[in-house]
């Protein structure tokens, strides 16, 4: 079931171009320079000398949303905030993705209070959850390696299937 | 050489501009590569040594490659060779968002402007004094001819290169104009009023070879810091000793006045990224943020290609006219050559990197004191200085 | 005529402009709302609580040991300070007597998360500036002083280092020798900070004279901690009103009276030097002796209220308690956050000044959002 | 999906929109109120261990009157003399615990504030070292007044200002506390004022400017209102919020404003979880009001 080749499949001319846009797109993912709470420390630990972030291609930290292709949604997440987050992923272009850093922002982490979003996925959608309070920067590293597998894998009908499909 | 026809001259001159936008389409992600390394060096750190893709297939292979190169000298520094190309097609493939409130036609060509300008200018810099190679007869129209290191060496060159250069600002200014948002405003504003105030020492400082020169030609400025007689239609010339000194003051002055032209470390102010988010392109993506990028590091190599046949010698191995000293009989470094050009060019763009990683950045009054109270009066004294020297050689 | 030419005559209209809550030099998700002449700052409103959590409201919800795990997302930054000044507070509420050597224990690492503290300031303060090599410089000095945390309490930076009553167990072996080794890299690093930015012309043109705030402004405005200390005034809560093991350290406080970014850039390094210094007899006069105080299971209070405060590396960190009779969690928990009280500073610092000196006001107040807004 | 052609009802589509929980439904919310009102105070204090003696005494006595009648009882019965009671003595604990207790007034500058405020103090007391000084809810600003600018006091930095919500108190609602130090004369003091609800009770801001914050923030947590605030506004919540979080009767889940959704929901999946969710866990969902 998983595999069959779906209508969407057959009207697209998936190709190598593909496979060579998402490694491109993989290999090249700069990061929205968007600190939330205390993961965003950690985050920067992790562009730091020690664990270098740059080595895997993410290291250009962009203050523009316009010009990022991830957002690390690193910390806590609050009704105040929320607006401001979706705006900000609505700003950026397509392909986008985003890191949920942190049990904050996975799942209201230790802070189950009336003022705080349980989890970033009720704001926008998310591709990678990374467990910690605070995660320590390899944690971030291994689950941007694990975007990376996601984004090679990804096909553009796999992107929009669940939007056509809700479209009919 | 015998005189060509239009055709051949049109094709010539067409393929001049394929391979020369082909060196600038190399050039600046290389830079822009060699920027994250150098940085990253300086700052402790590796840089881009890997590639998605993890140790299967092609990517995979350049993986181990790079994994290998690790392990040697010279080339541990060049992992992560592939990122340009990937920066690049990614760049290419994004979403192209135009604000819905922003001025359609200028937001579209506002990046065509500075980027037109910036390779209008490329047009004019004599990369070579000798042609670069000649065609094989072979070559159906422009068999036999030439191909020369410079597309046209237009004797009044630095004129062209001051006026042209100028327009770039122009995209900048619209751009954030364009964009309809706050910070790209204050960017284009500022830029607007950076270029203007260092444009004038800026082109004080290179007044001063001309003025002992004579000429305005690429060419034979970079013969006449090589202690050549040249002939001018100012009469002969040649380069006095004591011409150095104002060359020497002239380079650090038009060097400051390059990178405030260019937009960089220290004086990065219009995309001043923690105060203006990302400066006059913040609402720019994808390709249309590559062009600016583009352009900018385009006018890098123009500011480098500039400063090395102006001041340091240009096709020669020393600078500022130390090059009399020694004969052209020497072998490798008494010669004119294409390969010492390329080196000055490299010099003075790793001293971009070199200095954007160590130095904080200006503020916009403290820019402005910096050009109208010190770099306009003593570019003006260097210039008279150069003219005494003129006058009593 | 005269009505005809009136479109020339040259009008400037003042623009409103946002800085944050996403803006790379907020540190976090502070927002501010400027109202800009050309580049100049007509009127600055500080705008906070994005990142409001509620921490008071769950700390009077957790008994008076499970509270201590949310004072360290509080000042991220600095979550051993907090974490002193809450076990402080709880043991005054009780009047329970901590043995000398847990005391000692947690003066060491308190300064040296000062030294942490103040690094990651430097390290964002001259990124805001301009200058990317310092921040990976502090970052890697920063690195040593986790290691030293991980080594003591498992995390890096929300260590929850303390008990009530002392300390939960012993320093492991082997730290005496990493924080030796410490503040041997240390004092290298600081000369590396010092060579890149102390005699920098632009550095010191960014900052000297910019964003100044007088001692009489800076007491009536509340400032505590290096913003005060740089303006004069040599009020620091570890030598005024000393806890733990700052009555036997032998420690100057520093001082400047230029109240400008600059003095405040000195005073910061200078304290990171006097830090080293208590964190090196901390070292040397580590008594021996139990850890623990003898303390019930369950601590049950009586009717109390206590303030107490420390000297954190932002200002001074006060926490109130309520406790009721009998109660096993506070009845009432507030905390006097330094960062809250000198940001109100902040329209005072930069009214007048350029649109670039806000981001340097910014930075030097060293402001953390999880603090702020709790 | 159930279609009409096939006779059954079609459910009632869910409106569009984002959505809370109904509040009544959900147990987190339920609060559970304090019984007492802690407020620490030199008199109550006394009176309780005024009232701990004599319930003590009145013990013993009645342990004293049981023995006598026992004693009478087995002289009656011929039996020998039951053992005389000892006197209970409370047990010591064996820890490191000592409680501050309330203590008269010994500091010079809680007697100068009684000498200066005369009848408007209402309770000067020392406790765990610290100075209490209670006054009348009218005359804060004026005591903060004084505290600031009398040469033998000096207290120029407030470092500190809070309240407290007491529920179960009857002729006061709130207590504020101000945290005073003196800088050069290395003291500190806590003035506290009770109000009831509704009272408001004077800005600190004349006295001292820090105030500004530390009220609004009191007034966005505890929704006491100050006189003469220049900006009395809702400094941490947004504005529009609803509830007072740091009143004891506030759940600590808040009343619903953290679940809504922000997503864009396109063609109503989310909503449609949502229901499935909610239905699994038994909880009513409700449209929320139009903002």
């Amino acid at each position: 079931m998983l595999n069959q080749p779906t209508a969407l499949e057959h009207i697209l001319i998936t190709t190598k171009v593909e496979k060579v846009l998402n490694w491109a797109r993989a290999s090249s993912v700069w990061p929205m320079t968007f600190g939330l709470a205390c993961c965003a420390i950690e985050m920067m630990a992790a562009g730091a000398a020690r664990f270098d972030f740059d080595r895997f291609g993410a290291g250009i930290f962009r203050a523009s949303p316009r010009q990022s292709d991830l957002m690390i949604v690193a910390g806590t997440v609050t009704y105040k905030m929320a607006p401001v987050i979706k705006r900000l992923y609505d700003q950026m272009p397509e392909p986008k993705w985003v890191i949920a850093m942190g049990s904050c922002a996975t799942a209201g982490g230790p802070f189950d209070s009336y003022h705080t979003i349980q989890g970033v996925d009720k704001v926008v959608p998310v591709d990678v959850f990374i467990p910690g309070c605070p995660p320590r920067p390899e944690s971030l590293i291994y689950g941007f390696l694990k975007l990376q597998d996601k984004i090679m894998s990804s096909s553009i009908g796999d992107r929009y299937k669940e939007l056509f499909e809700a479209a009919g | 050489m015998t005189a060509m026809t239009l055709t051949q001259s049109f094709v010539t001159a067409l393929l001049q501009i394929v391979v020369l936008a082909l060196f600038v389409f190399v050039a600046v992600p290389v830079i822009v590569f060699a920027e994250r390394k150098v940085i990253g060096y300086v700052q402790l750190r590796l840089g881009y040594t890997r590639i998605a893709g993890g140790l299967h297939g092609v990517t995979g292979g350049l993986n181990r490659l790079m994994w290998w190169m690790g392990k040697l000298p010279f080339f541990s520094i060049l992992r992560g060779f592939p990122s340009f190309i990937a920066d690049g097609i990614k760049l290419f493939t994004k979403e192209d968002i135009v604000p819905e409130k922003a001025d359609w036609w200028v937001f579209h060509f506002a990046p065509a402007i500075s980027v037109v300008a910036a390779f209008t200018v490329l047009g004019i810099v004599s990369f070579s004094p000798a042609p670069l190679w000649t065609w094989p007869a072979a070559v159906p129209i422009v068999g036999g001819l030439p191909f020369a290191g410079v597309i046209s060496d237009v004797n009044v060159g630095l004129l062209m290169l001051v006026g042209v250069a100028s327009v770039g600002v122009y995209g900048i200014v619209l751009g954030g104009w364009a964009s309809n948002s706050k910070y790209p405003l204050l960017g284009g504003l500022r830029s607007a009023a950076q270029i203007v105030s260092y444009e004038v020492p800026l082109t004080f400082s290179l007044l001063v070879p001309v003025v002992l020169s004579g000429t305005l030609n690429f060419t034979q400025m970079s013969q006449y810091l090589s202690g050549a007689p040249i002939q001018t239609s100012a009469g002969p010339a040649q380069m006095p000793a004591l011409a150095i000194l104002p060359l020497f003051i002239g380079f650090f002055i038009y060097l400051t006045c390059g990178f405030a032209e260019t937009n960089r470390v220290p004086f990065d102010l219009p995309e001043a990224e923690t105060e203006l988010v990302a400066g006059f392109h913040t609402e720019y993506t994808g390709m249309k943020f590559g062009l600016f990028y583009l352009a900018e590091y385009a006018n890098m190599i123009i500011v480098a290609a500039v400063a090395a046949a102006f001041f340091l010698g240009g096709h020669h191995f020393l600078p500022f006219g130390l090059q009399r000293f020694i004969p052209p009989s020497v072998p490798v470094v008494g010669g004119a050559s294409f390969g010492w050009f390329l080196l000055w060019m490299a010099l003075i763009l790793f001293s971009y990197l070199w200095v954007r990683a160590t130095l904080p950045r200006y503020r916009y009054d403290q820019l402005m004191h910096v050009g109208w109270k010190w770099l306009i009066p003593l570019s003006l004294a260097n210039l008279c200085l150069a003219a005494l020297v003129r006058y009593f050689a | 005529m005269f009505v005809f030419l009136e479109f020339l005559v040259f009008k400037t209209e003042e623009m409103e402009i946002n800085l944050g809550p996403q803006h790379p030099s907020t540190h976090g998700v502070l927002r501010v709302k400027l109202r800009l002449d050309g580049e100049t700052v007509v009127q600055c409103t500080p705008i906070i609580g994005y990142l409001h959590r509620g921490v008071e409201k769950i700390c009077e919800n957790k008994t008076w040991f499970q509270g201590q795990v949310w004072t360290d997302r509080m000042d991220y930054v600095a979550a051993v300070t907090n974490n002193l000044g809450w076990a402080e507070g709880v043991e005054k509420l009780f009047g329970i007597q901590v043995p000398r050597r847990a005391h000692y224990v947690r003066t060491l690492l308190a300064e040296l998360n000062r030294i942490a503290s103040h690094q990651l300031w430097l390290a964002t303060h001259a990124l805001d500036i301009g200058a990317m090599t310092v921040f990976l410089y502090c970052f890697r000095d920063r690195e040593a002083i986790l290691d030293i945390f991980e080594a003591f309490c498992g995390a890096r930076l929300t260590t929850t280092a303390f008990r009530i009553g002392g300390l939960r167990e012993d320093v492991p072996p082997g730290m005496d020798r990493m924080v030796r080794n410490f503040l041997k890299a240390f004092s290298t690093g600081i000369e590396e900070y010092e060579t890149l930015l102390s005699e920098n012309r632009i550095w010191k043109k960014r900052t000297v004279g910019v964003a100044k705030l007088q001692a009489k402004d800076a007491v009536a405005l509340g400032i505590t901690g290096p913003v005060l200390r740089a303006a004069g005034v040599p009020y620091d809560v570890r030598k005024a009103f000393p806890s733990a093991a700052y009555a036997e350290m032998d420690f100057q406080i520093a001082t400047r009276p230029e109240a400008d970014t600059y003095a405040r850039y000195l005073v910061r390094l200078e304290e990171m030097r006097q830090s080293a210094r208590i964190v090196q007899q901390c070292l040397d006069g580590l008594p021996e002796g139990p850890v623990m105080a003898k303390i019930p299971k369950i601590l049950k209070s009586e009717v109390c209220e206590v303030y107490h405060s420390i000297e954190a590396p932002k200002g001074e960190l006060g926490y109130y308690f309520v406790g009721e009779k009998g109660g096993a969690n506070p009845y009432r928990m507030h905390v006097r956050a330094p960062s809250f009280v000198n940001l109100q500073a902040l329209p005072k610092m930069t009214e007048g000044n350029l649109l670039a000196d806000v981001i340097a006001a910014i930075g030097t107040l060293d402001v953390v959002l999880g603090e702020i807004d709790r | 999906m159930d279609t009409p052609e096939n006779g059954t009802p079609t459910p009632e589509a869910p409106a569009a929109g984002p959505y809370v929980y109904d509040l009544a439904a959900s147990p987190q919310r339920q609060v559970v109120l304090p019984k007492t009102a802690p407020l620490p105070s030199l008199k109550a204090y006394r009176a309780e261990v005024a009232a701990a003696q004599a319930a003590d005494e009145a013990k013993w006595q009645k342990m004293l009157a049981d023995f006598e009648t026992a004693k009478a009882k087995a002289a009656e019965e011929g039996k020998p003399e039951p053992k005389a009671p000892v006197r209970p003595v409370p047990r010591k604990d064996d820890n490191d615990v000592k409680t501050p207790f309330p203590t008269e007034a010994a500091d010079p500058d809680l007697h100068r504030l009684v000498e200066l405020l005369a009848d408007k103090v209402e309770e000067v007391f020392e406790q765990a070292g610290e100075l209490v000084c209670q006054v009348r809810k009218e005359c804060v600003l004026e005591t903060l007044l004084l505290c600031r600018d009398d040469e033998q006091l000096k207290y120029d930095l407030l470092a500190d200002e809070t309240a407290t919500h007491f529920p179960a108190a009857r002729d006061f609602a709130f207590s504020v506390v101000y945290q005073l130090t003196s800088i050069s004369r290395r003291k500190k003091l806590r003035i506290r004022i009770l109000i009831p609800e509704g009272f408001e009770p004077d800005s600190a801001f004349p006295a001292y400017p820090t105030a500004n914050w530390l009220e609004r923030e009191i007034y966005d947590m505890l929704g006491i209102r100050f006189r003469q605030h220049p900006d009395m506004t809702r400094i941490l919540c947004p504005e529009g919020w609803e509830g007072w979080p740091l009143r004891k009767e506030y759940p600590v889940v808040g009343l619903g404003q953290r679940d809504i959704d922000f997503r864009e929901d396109r063609s109503g999946v989310l909503m449609r979880m949502a229901m499935e969710k909610a239905g699994q866990m038994g909880i009513n969902l409700k449209v929320p009001k139009a903002d």
